[in-house]
């Protein structure tokens, strides 16, 4: 074990040992909590811009460690998987911050904390793992974790909410369990290498592999909310908002977005993919779920709702340029990883935001919002607009991607999909804005709570504004050498090269 | 190997001698024990399977002792599930300062140490007929730690156990007795040197296995366990169903693939296959309709039992044999652990409640919050999920299952785990709803509810040690 | 006199044996049951005998008698405890409001012997 | 043929007691035809030539187990005449006239015949002459220290099986006290004076009967379980005639004396070990002395357990 | 065959006759206080012959002494059982048989 | 029954009498144990304690009752025990055999003259196996007896062995009536 392995178990072990050890603290203890969760995101974070470093100067981070026989548990640290976890753990910085402001006085925060930084662990480990086997461990590890948070109120509501959401994950995760050990007892262990580890399969086991194609995009659909799939994923609202950003951006939903990318490229191999004819199957499903995501939202007046509902749409995007053929195509998708994480957090914070200052959890309700939060509705503001992908804010970069791969790989009704969604999107984000903006607020907020200063909660505030200000920067940098998508095209061109 | 059943006798017989010093045997008796099956690991791992003639006479005149990986493995369980059940029950049984309470702990450590005895005896013999004598001794002792609740339920509960058992232990004596008019002998090896295919055998490999599964509980012969486990004191629940049951499953191996390896046919060893997969579905089926805490942990104990006899139809081919047998064994294992962590959880839950009624426990993560992490994570590995010991069994008996093309037994496997995933979600869901007020009306000592966590965690963490149970079990093993 | 057909003995064992679990599943009343246990057991030792008498040059194999010995005993402490058992079982049927006599044991420890010496 | 006829007889008388025993539907006769059972199947021992289970069978099998079913007979019947007046279902036995019933009756009579045909199929399949231990059992005899082989079985080569049969003893007292409170036998013993003097000389003499017992076991059929049934049944009698309370006021004592058996037998197994390196390995040539002082404490245990068995729960004051 | 056991067969003769005669009055008395006379007396005679009849074979003093125990006890058994018996039979209101009654 | 009311010895430092009685018994026991094993010297090594133990569960039965006995008296009552016995055995076996059973049974109550104690248990236990006779109770002062065939003479037999059972112990008996 070297130092540079020893950086890999650190990223884990930041989130996993001050999870532990928030769950024996006492409830009182509010300031030691809030001191250990910011020191744990802040290690974090030191420690993924080493490793950020260390990848990008070409080391090579591994920690293996055989748990069963020839089943070793295994990190690594390649482009792809840098991707997500520098995502994961910057916006984990902010939310953690965002939620120690939101959960002031609020019951159970030990017991809180110590699941969402189990949370962030096993987010972190699905983006180091190295093989299908360690993915599918952290993978669960998430539902699990995921799941105390979703309940956390424990109202009648939560609960079922829960409920909902495990019946769905655990059923994935099942599928999911089939299938990996499937591929294990055709290939052995399978580790994530560019360009897929199936190629001695292909000929032999064609019909097995396109089955198990559609059990690991069954199994992990799930979480990344493909239609069908995403049943769960309105109804996981209930949870608080800081769970919701963490649902939707950070953790649950880009676990499975990042599983499937995982799958496409790193276990299949795009071009395999394609030789077996899987990835048209999957582009449909994407493409009918943008769609369909985009609609439902279009009739929630709960905004969490509307919003989750877009993320569903939203994700879509990643999974349709995983199942376009192309390096135009993976770029627009991968980078879309991020750029919805960001966006999206934008949102939730700042729907987190109304409804703890002014206890608003309608569209109907956020008439005149912009005069009493000004500063929050304009990070809303400008996530909104980014998923509608107004230029230049990040998500025109993602959408410009996809469809100059969409159109090179010659799938051209993917164009007409993007563009569909695209005014969808205006319709349910706008009338929002308009309400916030221009119309005139209430005489009385629903539920006005003041702290002091600034409009709300400094913590509540500081998380909105600067992952707005990352949205921008996402956006308007995207072609410097230091933004995702600079990382992204260094992905495409592993996958891809010659 | 000799400390490991003085140790316990003696402690037992001293501790209802003097029954002020009961919880003082019980741990000289868990530090004997507990020294000897460190060294007897250490032992098998460096010179392999350990054997031991008493009286020095050796079979077949005699008795052999022999501790291969799966015997030590054995043992380290009772070893570390006695323990715990040790530190738990003295703040159990202390409950309130009644004579009730004053007669359940006398009588309590003696019966304990007995039970501990007789395990193992049970895992460390090669004789058929010392084993009966075992079995008997294990029967007993457990018998009468169901009937100390002393409620009438649990009366009729240990009186059904008591006839069950001891018609089992008939039963599997005549087979013995078969066994030695044929081969003149009661050695596991010998009788597997000497052992046509005959009537003779055949017959009395189905006495001993009948007598053995209604012990084991399996599908359908399972009809005693619920309310035995159900009503027993927690601790009690805890042994029954980490370890009592598991001892008959562990003689079935040992006959199966040690002593008649030749009567291991596939159409055996579907049937047995056939009865695993039924327990998995009635046991999960009737704990999510079970309206009380612990009857759902026993119905889960007869589902979670059914796993282990998957390995027997995947122990026919060559691909899976090895795997199955690990996977079946670390699944034993973690669900031994998973499941003392969930009865001394329900325990704590009786405690605090008076009650165990599902539907009234609102509230568990917020009273007893490390009780409801403990029955979380026990779940965690009830289910198979990841990273726990119940993950990496089931995972090695799916692999051996796809390798051997026995695709059944993965969709049973698969299925099972999501009906677990669904009971354990009925208690989850009460266990974080907001508490009722009134409904908790007693303290829990930190210590029942530590020894439940750390048993739970053991249980999660079996699976990152998988690797090393599976060099253990690989000693001795049944490999052609 | 010439020693016994082994077989005619064994057969006998088994017949103890079947009648015996036929018995112990038909019957109700716990003492008939409990009897019951016994005989499968005088069936299974029977069976024993007869084997050990196969064996018989120049004398019966000792080996089947001490398990037998072995069994008889454990079969009376079986007995034993399986009539306790069934005796409170009993206790709580026969006055199912009233609880039985011994509970709870009051002023148990101060009078048992136990507690004497 | 007048031996086959005996054999053919007994065997037949055995195995109709047997079915009359269990399903008479007088429960009281019953248990008598249970207790003649054992006793004939201590015939059938003899000519099974194992004297010393006939002993043991006599003993144990028949009079104290025929004696702990009588007596919890009477308490049962006793318990359900007090409450009140109910017909007592416990004691009515399968004769309900159910249509189910009498079919499922039916049914598991035919599996029992299936069973029985099916044992007996194997049973016969077995091999006329048996090899049996009898060859290696007398060739160490010499070696075991005692001159009695089924002795020699059970205290040297098969000791340890012995070893947990006598905590299988001492469990199934754990077990039983810890069920329930024995009932001491309501004997006045001013009306029975005659009983009174007879077990005065009777007692002493069983016991001095059980250490004769002990010591011909080496070389005769007999041992520490005869001795120790005998000594049961002197308890029994003392228990039964008032008497056994004043041989056990002394708590501790009796528990050490059901415990000695145990105790004497692991610590002699330990030491063993540390001597000879095998659990119960007698040291060379002193085998005999060793079996004889294990058995002289598991007679007294064993004699108190199956005595006290009888009093079907702990002794207390009330 | 030797003096002593030609003696030993002729006083199994009376053992026997008294075990008939006490089995049959067993039989054929009518009531239990009547039959335990049959227990008490004609079985003790005919024991006490066969115990003579074996002590005649006895190999040795040792034989003799404990077939002689032997039947004291028995002699005390039976007498104290018939007591035993006999009292709780009165205790129960149990009418002896008489000529007079049916 | 004074047996009943006298304690048993306590612990702790024996009497002097409660000793001798204990190797008095001890020394009865233990020619019983020369009885059953004969010659054999090394039998002792468990006859000892067993002996031992037989008389201290003796000791605790029974508890100092003193009583002696006149050797003549004894082995008179034992030949007229055998000669009588005989005669029961015949008495029943005549009844029995006969053609019709010659019973005309009833219950007497016989008067006890003999002193509480061994005499009187000598003698109760002895009426049972006399021709004729079974005693079916025991009062303070009288005895049930159930006879096969009520003449007077029964009343003559039983005084008969009141007499000789006295005469074992040394005993004079009241004059008639005179019960205690």
């Amino acid at each position: 074990m070297n130092v540079l392995s020893l950086t890999l178990l650190g990223v884990l072990c930041s989130s996993l040992l001050t999870g532990l050890i928030i769950f024996f603290l006492k409830e009182e203890s509010h300031r030691l909590r809030t001191w250990l969760n910011l020191l744990g995101a802040g290690l974090k974070l030191v420690l993924v811009a080493a490793l950020l470093r260390g990848v990008y100067l070409g080391k090579t981070y591994a920690w293996s460690f055989e748990f069963l026989p020839g089943l070793p548990l295994a990190l690594g640290a390649d482009a792809n998987s840098m991707l997500f976890v520098t995502l994961s753990t910057v916006l984990w910085f902010w939310t953690t911050l965002y939620a120690v402001g939101y959960l002031e006085d609020s019951p159970h925060r030990s017991r809180f904390f110590g699941f969402f930084s189990l949370c962030v662990t096993a987010t972190t480990g699905i983006a180091l793992s190295a093989n299908l086997m360690t993915f599918l461990i952290f993978y669960e590890l998430l539902t699990v974790s995921t799941y105390p948070l979703v309940v956390h109120r424990g109202t009648r509501k939560a609960l079922q909410g829960g409920r909902v959401y495990l019946t769905y994950t655990l059923l994935g995760g099942a599928i999911l369990l089939l299938a990996v050990a499937w591929l294990y007892s055709l290939a052995g262990p399978v580790p994530f290498k560019e360009r897929g580890v199936i190629q001695g399969l292909m000929v032999s086991h064609r019909r097995e592999l396109q089955w198990l194609f559609l059990l690991f995009m069954i199994g992990i659909g799930v979480k990344a909310a493909i239609a069908p799939l995403h049943g769960w994923l309105p109804r996981a609202m209930v949870a608080p908002a800081p769970v919701s950003s963490l649902l939707h951006a950070v953790a649950v939903v880009k676990a499975g977005a990042f599983g499937i990318v995982r799958i496409v490229y790193d276990v299949y191999g795009a071009e395999n993919a394609a030789e077996l004819g899987v990835l048209p199957p999957l582009a449909i499903a994407a493409g009918v779920t943008i769609v369909y995501g985009s609609v439902c939202a279009l009739f929630q007046d709960e905004l969490k709702k509307r919003l989750a509902f877009s993320t569903v749409s939203q994700v879509s995007y990643i999974v349709l340029g995983a199942a376009i053929l192309g390096p135009l195509a993976a770029i627009g998708g991968l980078v879309h990883l991020v750029h919805q994480g960001l966006l999206k957090i934008t949102l939730f914070f700042g729907a987190g935001n109304y409804a703890e200052t002014l206890g608003i959890h309608r569209v109907s309700e956020m008439n005149g919002v912009g005069r009493r939060l000004p500063l929050t509705t304009a990070a809303f503001t400008v996530a909104a607009l980014g998923m509608i992908g107004v230029p230049p804010l990040a998500g025109y970069v993602s959408k410009w991607y996809l469809s100059k791969g969409a159109v090179t790989a010659g799938d051209h009704w993917v164009t007409v999909v993007l563009a569909a969604s695209s005014l969808l999107n205006a319709a349910y984000f706008l009338p929002i804005l308009y309400r916030a903006w221009f119309l005139p607020p209430p005489e009385k907020w629903p539920a006005e709570h003041s702290f002091g200063r600034w409009e709300t909660h400094w913590m509540l505030l500081a998380a909105p504004l600067v992952t707005a200000a990352l949205v921008i920067w996402a956006g308007v940098f995207a072609e410097s050498a230091f933004s995702p998508l600079a990382w992204v095209k260094l992905i495409a061109a592993r996958e891809y090269g010659p | 190997m000799s400390g490991l059943i003085l140790g316990p006798l003696v402690a037992a017989a001293l501790a209802f001698t003097f029954p002020k010093r009961g919880r003082g045997m019980a741990w000289a008796a868990a530090g004997v024990v507990g020294i000897a099956v460190l060294s007897l690991i250490r032992a098998v791992l460096g010179g392999g399977v350990q054997s031991h003639r008493v009286s020095g006479w050796g079979a077949p005149l005699g008795i052999d002792l022999r501790a291969d990986g799966l015997a030590v493995l054995l043992l380290a369980l009772t070893a570390l599930i006695a323990v715990a059940v040790t530190g738990y029950a003295a703040p159990y049984l202390r409950a309130a300062d009644s004579p009730e309470a004053r007669h359940r702990e006398r009588y309590f450590w003696p019966l304990l140490l007995f039970l501990w005895t007789a395990l193992n005896a049970l895992f460390l013999s090669r004789d058929l007929f010392n084993l009966y004598v075992a079995l008997e001794l294990l029967g007993f002792a457990a018998v009468a730690l169901v009937a100390l609740e002393g409620k009438g339920d649990a009366l009729r509960a240990a009186l059904r156990y008591l006839f069950v058992s001891l018609s089992a232990s008939l039963f599997y004596l005549l087979g013995v007795a078969l066994v030695y008019g044929q081969c003149a002998t009661v050695d596991l090896a010998l009788v597997a040197e000497r052992a046509p295919r005959g009537p003779a055998l055949t017959v009395a490999l189905a006495l001993m296995t009948g007598g053995l599964i209604a012990k084991a509980a399996l599908f359908p012969l399972h009809f005693w366990l619920p309310p035995a486990h159900a009503n027993a004191p927690a601790p009690v629940s805890a042994l029954l169903s980490a370890l009592v049951v598991k001892g008959a499953f562990y003689l079935l191996l040992r006959l199966w693939f040690e002593a008649l390896p030749v009567f291991h046919t596939p159409a055996a060893a579907r049937l047995f296959g056939m009865l695993g997969a039924a327990a998995i579905l009635w046991g999960s089926i009737n704990a999510l309709t079970q309206s009380r805490l612990k009857l759902l942990i026993a119905y889960s104990t007869v589902a979670q039992l059914g796993y282990l006899f998957l390995v027997f139809p995947l122990m026919t081919g060559r691909d899976g044999r090895f795997g199955a047998w690990c996977g079946g064994l670390l699944l034993l294992g973690a669900h031994a652990c998973a499941k003392t962590a969930m009865f001394l959880v329900a325990g704590n839950i009786l405690r605090a409640a008076g009650h165990d009624r599902i539907r009234e426990l609102a509230g568990i993560a917020q009273v007893l919050p490390v009780s409801a992490f403990a029955l979380g994570l026990a779940g965690v590995s009830l289910v198979g999920l990841p990273p726990s010991g119940g993950f990496a069994g089931k995972w090695l008996l799916l692999s051996a299952g796809l390798r051997e093309g026995q695709w059944w037994v993965a969709a049973v496997i698969l299925v099972g785990s999501l009906l677990a995933a669904a009971y354990i979600m009925r208690v989850m869901t009460r266990a974080f709803a907001p508490a009722v007020p009134g409904t908790w009306v007693r303290p829990v000592p930190p210590i029942m509810e530590g020894t439940a966590l750390a048993l739970a965690l053991v249980a999660v963490g079996m699976g990152l040690a998988g690797s090393w149970f599976v060099e253990l079990l690989w000693l001795g093993g049944p490999w052609p | 006199m010439p020693d016994a057909d082994p077989r005619l003995y064994l057969l006998a064992g088994l017949a103890l044996f079947a009648i015996g679990f036929y018995s112990l599943v038909v019957q109700t009343h716990l003492l008939r049951r409990i009897m019951a246990l016994n005989v499968m057991g005088s069936g299974v030792f029977l069976a024993f005998l007869a084997l050990a008498l196969k064996a018989a040059a120049p004398m019966p194999d000792p080996v089947p008698h001490a398990m037998v010995l072995t069994g008889i005993v454990v079969a009376v402490c079986a007995t034993g405890l399986a009539l306790a058992l069934a005796d409170r079982v009993q206790a709580l049927e026969a006055n199912e409001e009233t609880p039985a006599p011994e509970e709870p044991p009051s002023a148990e420890t101060g009078s048992e012997p136990e507690d004497a010496g | 043929m007048i031996p086959q006829l005996l054999d053919g007889t007994l065997v037949l008388v055995v195995v109709a007691l047997a079915w009359r025993a269990l399903n008479d539907r007088d429960l009281f006769r019953g248990v008598i035809e249970f207790i003649a059972l054992g006793l004939l199947l201590a015939m059938a021992w003899l000519r099974l030539r194992a004297p010393d289970l006939a002993l043991a069978e006599a003993a144990v099998g028949s009079g104290l187990t025929g004696a702990l079913i009588l007596s919890a007979l009477v308490r049962m019947r006793r318990r359900e005449q007090a409450a009140a007046g109910q017909p007592a279902g416990v004691a009515t036995g399968p004769w309900a006239k159910d249509r189910a019933k009498n079919f499922s009756r039916v049914l598991l009579g035919a599996l029992s015949v299936a069973m029985l045909g099916t044992l007996a199929w194997a049973a016969l399949s077995l091999p006329a002459k048996a090899r049996g231990l009898t060859a290696e059992a007398l060739a160490r005899l010499p070696d075991s220290g005692v001159t009695n082989p089924v002795t020699a079985v059970l205290l040297n080569f098969r000791a340890y099986d012995t070893l947990l049969e006598i905590g299988v003893l001492l469990l199934a007292i754990v077990g039983v006290w810890a069920l329930r409170r024995g009932e001491w036998p309501a004997a006045d013993l001013r009306e029975r004076p005659l009983l009174l003097s007879l077990l005065r000389w009777v007692l002493p003499l069983l016991a001095v009967g059980a250490g004769y017992l002990l010591w011909i076991g080496a070389s005769a059929p007999g041992g520490a379980f005869q001795g120790g049934a005998l000594l049961a049944g002197a308890l029994v009698l003392a228990l039964l005639s008032g008497l056994g309370r004043r041989l056990l006021r002394r708590g501790r004592l009796v528990r050490t004396g059901l415990t000695i058996g145990v105790l004497v037998f692991g610590v002699a197994g330990a030491v063993a070990l540390g001597w000879t390196g095998g659990l119960l390995q007698y040291p060379t040539g002193q085998a005999g002395a060793w079996i004889l002082v294990i058995e002289a404490a598991a007679l007294v245990s064993i004699g108190l357990t199956l005595g006290l068995l009888y009093l079907g729960g702990r002794p207390g004051e009330k | 065959m030797s003096f002593l056991d030609f003696l030993s067969a002729l006083l199994l003769v009376p053992a026997l006759f008294f075990f008939v005669a006490g089995t049959v009055a067993l039989l054929r008395f009518p009531d239990l206080y009547s039959r335990l006379h049959a227990l008490t007396k004609a079985d003790n005679v005919g024991l006490g012959f066969a115990v003579l009849a074996l002590m005649l074979r006895a190999e040795n003093g040792v034989e003799v002494f404990k077939l002689a125990l032997i039947w004291g006890l028995v002699l005390a058994a039976s007498s104290t059982v018939c007591f035993l018996i006999g009292q709780e039979a009165v205790r129960r209101g149990l009418k002896p048989w008489t000529r007079q009654s049916p | 029954m004074p047996a009943l009311t006298v304690n048993a010895t306590r612990h702790g430092s024996l009497p002097p009498a409660a000793l001798k009685r204990l190797v008095g018994r001890a020394v009865v026991l233990a020619l019983v144990w020369l009885g059953f094993t004969g010659d054999d010297g090394s039998s002792w090594i468990v006859g000892l304690p067993a002996v031992l133990a037989a008389a201290w569960i003796s000791a605790r039965l029974w508890p100092g009752v003193r009583w002696r006995w006149s050797p003549g008296g004894a082995l008179a009552f034992a030949a007229y025990f055998v000669r009588e016995s005989c005669l029961g055995g015949w008495d029943v076996a005549r009844r029995a055999l006969s053609p019709r059973p010659d019973l005309s049974p009833g219950l007497i109550s016989h008067p006890l003259r003999l002193p509480a104690g061994p005499a009187r248990h000598l003698f109760c236990g002895t009426v049972s196996l006399l021709p004729g006779t079974a005693v079916v109770g025991i009062a303070p002062d009288r005895i049930q007896v159930h006879v096969l065939d009520q003449s007077a003479r029964v009343e003559a037999d039983l005084r008969e062995l009141e007499r000789r059972v006295a005469a074992v112990f040394g005993i004079t008996l009241p004059a008639e009536g005179g019960a205690p």
